[in-house]
């Protein structure tokens, strides 16, 4: 299934960009160009598209020929990265299949793992999901309670995972189950590969309090997995886990100084005019510190993105980018209070749907608290920002070193 | 000042709990809620049984001849519990009715009030300020009114509206009854459990609310309207403070419930620190009501200001403490968040009702 | 020296309120009537006057006779209470000698302890002071480092102690030292009186933001104490410590629905409309938001002593009122920076001694940090609060159980 | 846009640094204090040699030819070493008659400024009030200022003042020196490394800055006050978190240092949160004002509202995490502390500065 670019005569990163641009003007509509509702169309419409750009010499750029890349370097990643940016290139679907789980395979697999799953993987053809989070360990990733039993020729595995998005559309996961209860909590994992259309898989939409669907719960009830999927070494899950979730990269901002959105301090100052309320001291308070929030969180993506192109490494910095984000969202919900008053809690006449401008404020108001947990709680982000970033030391970890089975857990 | 509550309140509270418990969870409150009923017919039914709605009003006009302290109880039972019923906009009403010294309106009205055959509410807010316009657009000439009132809480099933309006240049509150010449337009809330309409009248008949001292009794209606909403707000707070710190201890995270570390713990107790400073103000607020007229305007007014400024950051750390199921729909939180969210904004923002209670201090 | 109160014909508690009104009208000024400088002039008064109320049969109502103590009842002492609100009587000077040394000495003391010690105690002959606090050992009061060695006919003791308020008009203290390093540090404490004025004692006054000299760093060199003065068993000090402080009533407010001071509402109102600011909306804000705060720290106090006076029991909650106390005057500090803006920090033409409304407020503003540490950190109140008040599991003790000298500590 | 320092920036802030450093830690900085001296003679002496007053003064009037963006290093600097100089007023009059566009006074003044050889201070406070008055009450006529200023930054020691003054009904700046008819009075301040003075003019000589557009010069003015001040924030707030982060480290309590608890780590998680913010948003102002004018004005304003809502709070912070030492007089956090309450309120309040944001937002 491997593809090779078309051998053309300027080879330089320059001359890539400009091949990518022309196939792209040909091929690909522009970014923004249609509103796409979320949901089983997009992700029809992207894979469609991916496999084109795959199947074009696109995709996997610096990805090995053997598994479907294209064993270029990163000058030419770069330019197709700046040639696809006016383009509407497949980005959310594929975020988690080829930001972490391609790139895990790649680290661990096998040869016949490679081989077998990363071409697929690349073009598109398998939706891959992450599942580590469980119910009952959120926080506590290492703390989790699927189990996997060793049987003939594999394991069953039997638990749930959540917060999986798009877990509906995915051919197959990676996923990390307890092989060993009887070694300290972190010592006992092991990560597998697995089949999300087996039998035994259930994947339950989870509605939240905005009343979408976003998310998933998904059951495993002795789902088979054969050996050949088993991905890290016995017990060597966590190390694994943390290897992958090194690859997500920090979302730090869009370039743009300005935010979009529905909190995005123009549209909530274009409500507030609407409302005839500009001229209220309490208003125009509210509306200022919102400038101020926007223009923190703004400028401090662009100014990571800055340092990480002069080379400065970002590592837990990027915690710091989440808790900014969440807390600025946080903030705001108070400040759209202030600015809207009963507008932003009642409506007539519109809908969430409608052409209002603070409808769309209503809904982000509403699913808000989604946001401050995407990644991890803020005292998960507090946590690393203190220790890794300040150099403060670590809480006491009364479940160090003692066998899972051992530790205090809840009713 | 009785900031404890006397043994005939205690009693009282826990035949209120009663009625909220047996009235079903918040399983049954998400059914009203789906089903798009502005209230709970059943549980407000119990209620009226109980005599909520004469709470207010006087013994001579058939009702149990209590105060704001009583009210404030049921108020915050129905936070507690999310309950949607119109006791609120009612409670307000009543209130000022029965303050106003209009003894024809009183003897008419209040009796009914009481035994829960009529349902009365204030209908002040216009467009989008705070809920006390300084110049109604609403206007009342020979004997009719005509304008919109904007979210009028509670107003969707009531009989009857106590309108703010102007006549002739001067202000005024005039009872109007649902009817020709009234056009009540339902408005979708973010917290189903709150209940308001746009209210418009063309030509409605209106009867002025006969008073000694209009000012007076308009303040007297802030403060009510202010206490009645810091009680609601309050009981909300409270239970959202009470989920949290149950779940803290239920929920283990590395070896340990959540809430032995202090990144839980300490909002938790500062939290907890709110409750009691609140639950302070507000008593002050409704046993001035009862008794000391003097000090309830301010009274009232500072107990609205003080909630409004934790009741939404008590819905948000719930969600904070709860971490994931805080936001799925199928766990309450969201519900608190969004009572919270609403209900501290129906007499104007923060900052409005802060200017106001600055009015009120003579600054 | 114990002093019989006069023999007359009604032995009720109004009579006796009558008694004391009468007595204090002949004998004692007015509250409020003199303003006095704080330090040494304050103190020689109240010795004074308190000297007096003992010789007239006022003092130590409640404490038996043969130590000083008139054997009355409670009664009696609420109808002191109730007389004396009016009047000057010491409040300040023996609130540690009275309300926490006298108590622990009744508690644990021998005969010869009592008989020696309590007379010129209730009598104000001696002050005393409670000799907890070391610079090493702040909200961890158990860590402390102060020795005890263990000599013929007594004991020699070596450390520091601080916050220790007057130290430097005190005749004898209350004092906490390790008697014992190889037991855990709960148990290795015993509890002392000891004389102030021996040999090897250095107070020194220590120095606040405010440039005041409120609190004492106290050097023991060495300072010898007699057997006959441990007050404790050996390794008991810790749990005479708890109770010690148990004794310590909080301050839950005047009675006042006002404060009075510098942040007082009132006060900072009439600087903002001195300087012409109160048509500002954010100075409208802030000092609408000045008085429900000041609300709610009155109104807390005023309902927490109903409680205590209906019977129920205050217990950890008083950590709330004392939290809330900090918090609003944390607050209260941005809240007058909106308020006065630069006449906050520059002034001329007068001195904070001097009769303008907000040097006051700005000597205040400097000295405020104090306030949040008075009687254990915000932190120590909120793990009281946390632990106490809503049963959540306490932090894990990683000190616990293990040999004093094998705890880390810091460089 | 340079959100990140370049190679040259970096080796002129190790200058400065070195600069402050040597010249003797806090204890200096406190002598100079005790001494009532307005300044740290020493050190502004060393400062002026390494060219300091120059940096906004262009190579064609024998200054260094930079910019805000080197200015803000060494406002930082002296705000993390609490220094007193009057490079703070300085910096803003130096800008300011730069980009006035009058030759004749860029020509006689800025290379004086650029040697060290002239103090220029503005002066446009008065009263109460934020530091631009909406109507200046000092007034010009016949080439000669009266009238008072309040809280004039660094004003004690200055040789002459940019008077913001009306003059027939227009508003304009003046050029005014020190002398005959110029009265300055030292004010006491918090912080005692921040000088200020009331100065009184009685009829004394003023040349009026000549400017094409006298409103986008004085939003250019506010701009780079702003911007000052918010460096000099900064670096004290920078500085605060840094010695608070060190003592979590070395306090031990309870068997383990201070930090690993939560109740101490996460607020100071927060602050560095807010510290990475803050640097962000100050870069985007001193380089806007570098290079991008268009958007300077509210970058500036966004700078300064910014600090001013952080700046307390990290010294605050600083003090609790010290616990009792906090608020002795040997420890340095109330130094820290009294530096920024003091220099967040020199251009107003928060409320002030935020309703001047919203203006310039078009809000």
């Amino acid at each position: 299934m491997t593809i090779t670019a078309e051998a053309e005569s300027d080879t330089s990163a320059a001359g890539f960009e400009a091949r990518a641009r022309a196939w792209l003007e040909a091929n690909v509509e522009r970014a923004g160009a249609v509103r796409r509702t979320r949901g089983e169309e997009l992700v029809a419409y992207e894979r469609a598209l991916q496999a084109k750009i795959f199947d074009a010499g696109f995709a996997a750029l610096t990805q090995p020929e053997e598994y479907g890349g294209q064993g270029l370097g990163e000058p030419e990643r770069q330019a197709w990265e700046r040639a696809a940016a006016d383009f509407a290139v497949p980005r959310m679907t594929y975020s988690v299949s080829h930001g972490m789980c391609g790139p895990i395979i790649n680290l661990l697999g096998t040869e016949e793992q490679k081989a077998k799953y990363l071409p697929r993987l690349w073009r598109g053809d398998d939706l891959w999901c992450q599942l580590f989070s469980e119910p009952s360990a959120g926080s506590d990733v290492a703390g989790l309670r699927t189990k996997a039993e060793k049987v003939d020729g594999g394991w069953r595995i039997t638990g749930s995972k959540v917060w999986t998005t798009s877990a509906q559309y995915c051919e197959r996961g990676v996923i990390v189950a307890r092989t060993d209860w009887d070694v300290p909590k972190h010592q006992g994992l092991t990560m597998f590969l697995i089949d999300m259309k087996a039998e035994g898989v259930q994947v339950n939409p989870l509605r939240v309090a905005t009343g979408e669907k976003p998310f998933n719960l998904i059951f495993f009830d002795n789902v088979f997995v054969p050996e050949e999927d088993r991905l890290s070494e016995l017990g060597k899950g966590w190390d694994a886990a943390v290897a992958m979730l090194r690859f997500e990269r920090i979302s730090i901002g869009t370039g743009s100084t300005r935010s979009e959105g529905p909190y995005a301090f123009d549209n909530v100052l274009a409500a507030a005019k609407k409302l005839g309320r500009t001229d209220e001291p309490g208003v125009r308070a509210a509306l200022a510190e919102l400038y101020v929030l926007e223009q923190g969180t703004s400028l401090l993506s662009l100014r990571m993105r800055a340092e990480a192109a002069a080379g400065i490494a970002l590592n837990a910095r990027g915690s710091i980018a989440k808790l900014a984000g969440a807390q600025a969202n946080r903030r705001t919900a108070e400040l759209v209070s202030e600015i809207l008053g009963t507008a932003l809690v009642s409506w007539s006449g519109f809908t969430p749907e409608g052409d209002g401008l603070y409808p769309g404020i209503t809904a982000m108001f509403a699913g808000s608290a989604s946001s401050w947990t995407a990644g991890g709680t803020m005292e998960v982000q507090k946590g690393i920002i203190g220790e890794r970033v300040l150099g403060l030391e670590k809480d006491p970890q009364v479940d160090r070193g003692i066998p899972f089975t051992q530790i205090r857990q809840g009713a | 000042m009785a900031l404890t509550l006397t043994e005939e309140q205690l009693d009282f509270k826990s035949a209120v709990d009663d009625v909220l418990d047996s009235a079903g969870d918040t399983k049954r409150v998400r059914e009203v809620q789906e089903a798009g009923a502005p209230f709970d017919d059943k549980l407000w039914k119990a209620l009226v049984e109980l005599g909520v709605p004469g709470i207010l009003v006087s013994e001579d006009h058939d009702g149990l001849g209590l105060g704001l302290s009583e009210a404030s109880i049921v108020l915050q039972a129905l936070g507690a519990h999310i309950s949607p019923t119109p006791y609120r906009g009612l409670a307000i009403a009543t209130a000022v009715i029965a303050k106003s010294g209009d003894g024809a309106l009183a003897d008419e009205v209040l009796p009914k009030i009481a035994d829960g055959s009529l349902l009365v509410v204030p209908a002040f807010a216009e467009g989008n300020g705070g809920w006390i316009p300084a110049a109604p657009s609403v206007t009342v000439s020979g004997g009719a009114v005509s304008g919109t009132k904007s979210f009028v809480l509670d107003g969707v099933a009531a009989q009857a509206f106590l309108v703010l309006a102007t006549e002739g240049g001067t202000q005024g509150l005039y009872y109007v009854e649902a009817g020709d010449g009234v056009e009540v337009t339902k408005l979708d809330t973010l917290d189903r459990s709150t209940s308001a309409a746009s209210v418009a009248f063309a030509n409605a008949p209106a009867r002025k609310v006969a008073t000694a001292d209009f000012g007076e009794l308009l303040a007297y209606a802030d403060a009510v309207a202010s206490t009645v909403i810091a009680a609601n707000l309050y009981g909300g707070f409270a239970k959202t403070l009470e989920i949290a710190v149950q779940y803290a201890k239920d929920r283990f995270q590395f070896g340990r419930p959540i809430g032995s570390f202090q990144g839980v713990k300490f909002p938790l107790a500062e939290l907890a620190m709110e409750d009691e400073l609140a639950l302070s103000i507000l008593r002050q607020a409704t046993t001035a009501a009862d008794e000391d007229p003097e000090d309830f305007v301010v009274a009232g007014l500072t107990a609205l200001s003080k909630l409004q400024g934790i009741a939404l950051e008590g819905a948000i750390r719930l969600v904070q403490t709860l971490g994931g199921i805080g936001f799925t729909w199928d766990h309450d939180a969201h519900l608190y968040q969004k009572q919270a969210a609403t209900v501290r904004l129906v007499l104007g923002t923060p900052a409005e009702r802060s200017e106001r209670l600055a009015q009120a201090l003579g600054i």
